[in-house]
């Protein structure tokens, strides 16, 4: 069963080592696509040019979901099938899919400067996105904090799953707080209606956005059995030492 | 003086490597001010006028909480008894210490608070004068702090003890660096003179936290 | 140099701990502290280290420098083993050696204790006795006139025990002076031996 | 290429998204060198892996 194979570290690495400058030669070159397609789009009739920034905010969003999506199917990895690879999946995935998050929040922000007067307006969607950000440093201090690469698994994995099902609540109860404050200074954000000429952009910078997900998180995956590994011959030495 | 700057060092690297609490404090001063709007609401305008309170109180409490494992995790390994039989005097050890911690959690926050300056709409004139205030204000808050963290090592209840026993020493900290902050109330006192009244807080606290810290961990420790 | 202790007593948690404690040692001399668990071993090598406020009696120090006071003149392993975790055993050493002055040479204190192979490796992974023989390694890095040792033998297999009183034979040889407190002989005749808990 | 009135928007948005892209990539390349030194270190200090079969700790 290919689950089981994978499970092998050494083995692992060898696939990874194999596929990744594939996987990195293949994100170049959909990206540089992406990013000619989208400087050569038309303007878009609502928001003149800064449509070129939603090329950008859209996939980080649908990527920064991604990377939590991978991160509670590896909690499941660690907490259900007990999968020796799964934390080191879900360690991996958490600077990447913060780093993408980070890139939605951003560019939102810039997209908002021209569109809404000012950097911030706490937009229900730019809101979700950053109690997902908020999320995602949580794990990532619980990894940080804990000293060895192993040890903050469980935990972390118990946090993934905690929040992604917390994620749909925290959408609801955003729309919910937003539509609330309806009277005040809120501008009513129309989402950007989607026009077949900025599909097109948009699907090919999704996908090159996605590949870079998946070429970062093999490598990083590779790091962290690396990193294990020199935790144990670190163990190892000393032991060696004191025989 | 060679064994001031070894401890600083010290206390730096172990904050800075893995399972050091380097960033913890910015990370909590940003989620903490981040809840705030959810609490409040929305509305920009009103978030503007209170955005320096809010960061202020995050600043507060990031200093805070981050500070009672300072002594205490050197208490626990035995490295406080050694310090204190070092040639170094105890209120300059002291000193080291909390200058490292306010290098590497106090001067994050000042790096997260422009960012959150612009959540909070906080007018970008404002932000000039609210950052001169907190770098003056959160060494302050870190030295008063110290009280606080050594008395925590003798009486074994962590952060929410500390807070509770300093808050209380905080507030002029807080009224002069949020009057200094707010452009509304600088407006009317006038920018100066809170920060001048700033400042001098600032630099008794750096002189009167460690001697305080000092008398805790002498007569505190069994 | 001499170390006198004139009518020490301690309380801990209102309970009298030991009283009328007297001893003077010269330079060359080792004393022995024996007794019972909770006799209050520990609570005298701390009085004496200046980390714990004696009850009533008084401690004089004649000789050593100047104006230094017993703490800073003493070298105090007690049975934590004061390391940090995510520092390498070079860098712990490293730091101690910087802090409490007399500048003696790393890797050779390391030597002392057989730890020099593990230099780079962080203190996390060391064993028991090897944070042990760190900790202990102290006393090889930086001299002081003044040793107080907290049951040094406990977790020391045959090898670093013998190189502990080795150490421990050369510091009284040049005229230091130590107090050991220890379950049993120290491999090592001491001049004195104090005896504390219920006789 | 008709980047419009808003350039600057434009431009600082696909600055900053390089950039962190960037900071991400240099962060698996460095790591990655990084553990590759260490191991190779400690190789030479003659520490074997316990097993040397195939599997290993993780």
């Amino acid at each position: 069963m290919a689950m089981i194979e994978l499970a092998n570290p050494t083995r692992f690495l060898r696939i990874v080592d194999r596929l990744l400058p594939w996987f990195a030669a293949a994100t170049a070159l959909i990206l540089a696509a992406g990013l000619v397609q989208a400087v050569q789009a038309p303007d878009d009739y609502q928001q003149g040019a800064t449509v070129k920034i939603m090329f950008l905010h859209v996939p980080a969003a649908w990527l920064s979901m991604v990377g939590w999506a991978v991160m509670t199917v590896a909690a499941l990895g660690t907490l259900v099938w007990r999968h020796p690879l799964a934390d080191v999946a879900a360690k991996a995935a958490a600077p990447i899919g913060a780093g993408f998050t980070l890139i939605c929040l951003i560019t939102g922000s810039l997209w908002g400067r021209p569109t809404w007067g000012t950097y911030w307006v706490w937009d229900a969607r730019l809101t979700s996105e950053l109690v997902l950000f908020l999320l995602y440093l949580g794990v990532l201090a619980l990894y940080w904090t804990a000293e060895d690469p192993g040890r903050g698994a469980r935990a972390a994995a118990v946090l993934s799953l905690v929040g992604a099902i917390d994620l749909p609540i925290v959408k609801f109860s955003v729309d919910w707080w937003n539509s609330l404050h309806q009277g005040e200074s809120i501008f009513r954000a129309g989402g950007p209606v989607i026009d077949a000429s900025i599909l097109w952009p948009l699907a090919v910078m999704a996908m090159a956005f996605f590949l870079l997900f998946v070429t970062l998180h093999l490598a990083a995956m590779r790091n962290e059995i690396l990193r294990r590994r020199v935790r144990t011959m670190q163990m190892l030495q000393a032991q060696e030492a004191k025989a | 003086m060679n064994a001031f700057w070894a401890l600083l060092i010290r206390d730096m690297r172990i904050a800075l490597r893995a399972g050091g609490g380097a960033l913890i404090g910015a990370v909590f001063f940003l989620i903490v001010v981040v809840t705030v709007p959810f609490a409040v609401g929305p509305d920009l305008k009103l978030l503007g006028r209170i955005g320096p309170a809010v960061l202020w109180l995050g600043a507060l409490l990031a200093s805070l909480l981050a500070l009672d494992r300072l002594f205490a995790a050197d208490h626990e390994d035995g490295s406080l008894d050694i310090l204190m039989t070092g040639e170094l005097p105890l209120e300059l050890t002291i000193l080291a210490k909390a200058v490292a911690h306010w290098l590497t959690t106090g001067v994050p926050l000042l790096f997260v608070a422009p960012l959150l300056g612009l959540m909070l709409d906080i007018d970008p004139a404002a932000m000039g004068p609210l950052l001169a205030a907190l770098s003056v204000g959160t060494p302050a808050l870190t030295f008063i702090g110290l009280v606080g963290a050594a008395l925590s090592v003798s009486l074994r209840r962590g952060g929410l003890l500390l807070a509770v026993i300093v808050l209380p020493l905080t507030i002029p900290i807080l009224v002069f660096g949020v009057s200094a902050s707010d452009l509304a109330s600088a407006a009317r006192a006038g920018f100066g003179p809170a920060f001048t009244i700033l400042c001098a807080l600032s630099l008794a606290s750096l002189v009167l936290g460690p001697f305080a810290a000092a008398a805790a961990l002498r007569h505190g420790l069994d | 140099m001499r170390l006198t202790a004139h009518d020490l007593a301690c309380l801990r948690g209102g309970r009298q701990v030991f009283a009328g404690v007297s001893f003077a040692l010269a330079g060359g001399d080792i004393m022995l502290v024996t007794g019972p668990n909770g006799a209050g071993k520990s609570s005298l090598l701390r009085i004496v280290a200046g980390l714990l406020r004696p009850a009533s009696g008084r401690l004089l120090l004649e000789g050593g420098t100047k104006d230094a006071s017993i703490a800073e003149q003493a070298h105090y392993v007690g049975h934590q083993d004061a390391l940090k975790p995510t520092l390498s055993v070079a860098e712990n050493l490293a730091f101690w050696t910087t802090f409490l002055g007399g500048g003696g040479e790393v890797m050779s204190a390391l030597a002392v204790f057989d730890l020099a192979p593990l230099a780079r490796l962080p203190a996390a992974y060391l064993s028991a006795g090897q944070r042990r023989r760190l900790s202990l390694a102290r006393l090889a890095a930086i001299k002081r006139p003044i040793w107080l040792l907290d049951e040094p033998m406990s977790a020391l297999d045959q090898a670093s025990q013998a190189r502990l009183v080795e150490l421990m034979r050369r510091h009284r040889d040049r005229g230091g002076l130590a107090i050991v407190a220890a379950h049993g002989p120290i491999g090592l005749a001491p001049a004195h031996e104090l005896r504390l808990g219920p006789t | 290429m008709t980047v419009g009135a808003h350039a600057e928007f434009i431009v600082a948005a696909y600055a900053v998204t390089a950039f962190i892209v960037a900071m991400l990539i240099a962060w698996v390349v460095l790591d990655y060198v990084a553990q590759r030194r260490t191991l190779g270190s400690l190789e030479e200090h003659g520490v074997k892996r316990r097993s040397g079969r195939a599997g290993g700790a993780p």
